[in-house]
């Protein structure tokens, strides 16, 4: 083993594996990874929150945080659920909502009260036109609602205000 | 024409076309079979996997199970809005796909027969489905190149779901790692057909070449779906049940037997074993559905009424 | 066993089971859309389910995990009620439960987000996001319905009228979670009626549908009586046989 | 194993599932005098599983028992033919099985009971008159629906349609089963399809149907392909939950 | 009239009223309602037993359980049969059950929760039944008391099935031990109930006595069957649900908690666990089964037409 393993250097490893269900962001870009200790003896213990209760990546995550942090020379590596705060919509980081925007997903609004957020056009992430609408209110992951463009014609995901 | 040139210019310089370009109607009619065939095969494919949600022998695999078919779902949408680019709705093409005029992939007309199965179909089918489709990402076409673009990221998470499935089963107890080994042993053949006949016997290979829609052929494609999956099996420690299964060193490539293609012809005309199962359960949730999405119609078109 | 370990199994057992109800629907919904939406509805659930039923595990302290409570209890002693285990019917009334439930569960998690217990705070805070979304989705189709074709408004009155009689279940209290309540650990149940009736009784207005006249706030019909107690209705040992079947036939297997 | 143990569980998975199929229609028959018929068809078949599955047990040798056998094996260990684990369908299709299914039952017990193995010879030759019994009651149902009401003249001749494609299973045979033919203790299904053909063909034709055109003699469709091998339909798996899910539930349990 | 005092000797003397004999036309309603009660009660009761047959645990016991449920059908077969003797069609008695004019033992409104149940109907509800019955079998009415002979035969061995049923629970495995005591918890104030209300509460009781229809009044037949059943609870190893059930040397019976009268009229009107589900469950293969019926008596007219 090279030296001894830093908080920083663990907490840039766990950060880069990306979500299973939305590969163009990293777990920290979704805002999922809420903490990583490093022990004295090399042993790190990483926070994950679930985005939502089902979310059956979780497990996925928890193989490739241990996974990326043994690369880089962590002992025993213990994962914690974290519950609270409840993730939401509004942890996607600045760089996050712009990777999915450039990955032709629509990012979410910030979160207004309720479930559906009214009145607030979406944006095509191709074309730019706020002139789409709603095909599915639930898309094929949870977080997301499908939509096209009236403008291109383009179907797309939406990440749903949660 | 100009716009023959155009189109033919854009092909050769490997740019995307979009859905507001001008394009042959051989290539319009071309992708809308290619694009609807995917999106059936995506809803289809719901089936014999929905067999196992509500048998599912953990919590989390019940969940990993119906996220995965909630994403075929996902996938069956995405894919009819992208044929919708092409100027044919989602009703004509599932018209088509209920009488039979369109087909879907003939893999689904097997059984899952037992849990072990939901492992094979996420390792080998999906895994087959991804040597497919990769290719794709770089179609002509730019609303199903991106679509595929997503999809192919997705159906990476199930095959490795069921590569894990599998995994554990095989390390599990004697009769869950025979459970495996029955699966593996009748989902492997299926799942080479899955490329198409050899390309001897194919249709459709040139013009689709040409057009940029299909990049490789089936037999390469084949080849290809074998070297990346026979060590794979290794890992798995299940046995591929192929005895003429060998790393050829001059060849650089696996040498293997190829599926039974009389049987693949067998199915695609109706006569697999689901065949007939698929199609009605399909045609009955649709039927059942009629008075809901009336009911819908109905009540939107009251609605705008009152808006406007 | 710990009360608080017994409520947990409640709240879980409910959504586990409305989640295998609503998972027998996938690739059988009315259009595609409906597909994903019962999956991502029987996907919350599940989690919740899930979460739940650890949780109640670790404070039982038997070592008994999610599966273990899911899989390998006979039928008497699963604790859901009534409404989650009947057979699924048309859309119509699956649609009506799925109003009536989450209606509710919106309810009781919201007061549970302010729990004592950390931990059922957590979840249902967690849970409250996509149950909002459950009741929403619920409400559209029963207007829709409801307010759609003459075949539609029957079958949406029917489907309600059919789900009615197991609501009055989800009100009910005892002891143990009056104790429960006292402590701040639990939600009064009785109180959330009143939210549920206005909530439900606005919903069948606007659906132009009329509210089912039956099950005062004080009385359960016998059909729905005794879920909390492990007496269920026939329905109930079949789901559970499909269930479990698989994890009964490999004893000690891990999957 | 023994040959001829497993020509026995063939026969007796055959009994068995159907009498599990027959069994879902009491209290849901047409009139009571087919609930009394159809227990007593179920009845029968049970009885007829059970001597084959107890013989099959101890030709085997393992010690295994009728329950063993019945309750305890996967269902890829099952080797009945895909005509009996089918959904029952409507009363119809119910009555085109048992008429597939006991003119070729009574066929085959009539050349069973001159087997050289007097156990199967002793088993058939009992069956012998209650599956004639079968056969006679399907007969009179399908020509009754087949000449009744233009509606149950369309329900019957779909029913047959339905239930043919899995008909010709029944007479498929493999090595296994020629050399017990050989041996004299088993019966050449290839030469009973002939008989069956004319006596079903006769009672089509009175019952003014039309002969379902597919499946020439030779031809299995894949549908129905396998079931000696254990390659079942995915009917069979939800049939097996319910039938296994409470001795499973209880290992080592005696009922 | 000499038709009156006709009857009235025939009942003096203990003899049997047959068919073509005159009686009052009370005596044929009130016959008419309890043997079509009696009918009704055992097919409904098909349909908790029915509810195991699937999935009862040993082919033996699932035999059992198809040849007890065939009894019933055939009871009910044989019961309308009776009725028929008073002038009234099974059909017409069917629409009467259907309609809810006419009811069936309340009993069947309880679920059949776990396996042992089948048990406990066996041993509690036989059992109560027989009580009830056997002393129909000197009825003054002729066909009723000739069914009620073979009827309480045939239930006698069902209630000894039920008893060996409970007894192997009873003696197996903890969990089965548990299963049976909850099954006798559930079904025992249940069965004291199927007496009907206490002879203070009755209505119907003195007509019926006047008549020789019923020779023991509820009470009497209750007390009966308790002090037939305690000691048979012992045998089994299981404990009767009541802390104040003991033997009273001075009356030479046992002391007993009675039945919640108020659930037993909350069920009879309607609101039992079952209530709604089994006339559903009866009036649904009622209605599938019409087109069937309907065509048994097109091609009897048919073919009767030909013969004449």
């Amino acid at each position: 083993m090279t030296g001894q393993l830093t908080a920083e250097a663990a907490y840039d490893a766990a950060a880069r594996v990306v979500d299973p269900e939305l590969p163009v962001l990293t777990i920290a870009e979704l805002g999922i990874l809420r903490g990583v200790r490093v022990d004295d003896s090399g042993c790190v213990e990483v926070d994950l929150t679930p985005t939502y209760s089902g979310c059956p990546a979780l497990e996925a995550i928890r193989e490739d945080v241990k996974d990326a942090l043994r690369v880089v020379g962590a002992g025993d590596v213990s994962i914690r659920t974290i519950l609270a705060p409840a993730w939401s919509t509004d942890w996607i980081s600045a760089v996050g909502q712009r990777k999915l925007a450039e990955a032709g997903i629509a990012p979410p609004h910030p979160r207004g009260e309720g479930p559906v957020s009214v009145g607030i056009s979406v944006r095509c992430p191709r074309c730019g036109s706020p002139d789409t609408q709603e095909l599915s209110r639930f898309g094929p992951t949870s977080c997301t609602a499908l939509r096209t463009c009236a403008a291109c014609g383009e179907p797309f995901e939406h990440v749903k205000a949660l | 024409s100009d716009q023959e040139r155009q189109f033919e210019a854009l092909l050769a310089a490997d740019e995307r076309i979009e859905p507001r370009d001008q394009f042959p109607e051989g290539y319009r009619r071309t992708l809308i079979r290619q694009i609807a065939q995917h999106a059936h095969s995506e809803i289809i494919g719901m089936q014999p996997e929905g067999n196992w949600i509500t048998r599912a022998p953990s919590l989390r695999r019940k969940a990993i199970l119906i996220a995965k078919v909630q994403d075929e779902a996902g996938h069956g949408l995405y894919l009819y809005a992208a044929a919708e680019t092409l100027g044919v709705s989602r009703a004509e093409l599932l018209d088509q796909l209920h009488t039979g005029a369109q087909k879907y992939s003939s893999i689904f007309n097997y059984p899952t027969l037992t849990w072990a199965d939901i492992g094979a179909i996420g390792w080998l089918v999906d895994g087959a489905a991804i040597t497919n489709q990769v290719p794709l990402c770089r179609c002509s076409y730019g609303p199903y190149a991106r679509a595929m673009v997503r999809i192919c990221k997705e159906e990476s998470f199930h095959q490795r779901q069921g590569f894990d499935l599998l995994l554990t089963l095989s390390r599990g107890t004697p009769e869950q790692h025979a459970m495996a080994q029955d699966a593996v042993d009748r989902w492997w053949y299926p799942s080479l057909a899955m490329f198409g006949p050899p390309d001897a016997r194919s249709t459709h290979g040139e013009e689709s070449a040409a057009w940029g829609i299909k990049r490789f052929s089936n037999d390469e494609l084949r080849q290809r779906f074998v070297d990346m999956t026979v060590p794979q099996s290794e890992v798995l420690g299940l046995r591929i049940p192929d005895p003429h299964l060998r790393w050829n060193p001059d060849r650089g490539h696996y040498d293997f037997t190829q599926p039974d293609y009389d049987e693949l012809f067998r199915v695609i005309k109706g006569d697999g074993p689901c065949n007939q199962q698929r199609m009605e359960h399909r045609v009955r949730a649709h039927e059942e559905g009629a008075w809901v999405r009336e009911a819908a119609l109905a009540y939107a078109a009251k609605h705008s009424r009152e808006v406007s | 066993e710990p009360p608080t370990a017994v409520y947990a199994v409640r709240l879980g057992d409910d959504a586990l089971i409305l989640a295998q109800r609503l998972g027998e629907w996938i690739s059988r919904a009315p259009q595609l859309e409906e597909d994903v939406a019962l999956a991502n509805l029987a996907l919350d659930l599940l989690g919740q389910a899930r979460m739940l039923l650890t949780y109640a595990g670790e404070l039982e302290g038997f070592g008994r995990t999610e599966d273990d409570l899911a899989y390998l209890r006979d039928e008497r002693a699963y604790t859901n009620v009534h409404l989650v285990e009947q057979q699924n019917g048309d859309f119509a009334e699956t649609m009506a439960r799925l109003l009536a439930f989450s209606t509710y569960q919106l309810l009781l998690y919201e007061g549970l987000a302010r729990s004592t217990d950390e931990t059922l705070a957590a979840i249902a805070a967690k849970a409250v996001k996509e149950v909002a979304y459950h009741r929403d989705h619920a409400t559209q189709w029963v207007v829709r319905l409801g307010d759609g074709t003459p075949e539609s408004h029957a079958r949406m009155q029917a489907g309600l009228d059919r789900v009615w009689p197991f609501t009055a279940e989800l009100f009910e209290t005892d002891p143990l979670e009056k104790s429960l309540t006292e402590q701040g650990i639990a939600v009064d149940r009785t109180v959330i009626r009143q939210a549920w009736q206005e909530y439900v009784s606005g919903v069948v207005a606007e659906a132009t549908l009329d509210q089912p006249t039956e099950s005062k706030p004080t009385e359960t019909r016998s059909a729905a009586r005794g879920g909390r107690q492990g007496i269920h209705s026939e329905a109930m040992g079949y789901l559970l046989a499909e269930l479990q079947h698989l994890v009964r036939s490999h004893p000690g297997a891990t999957w």
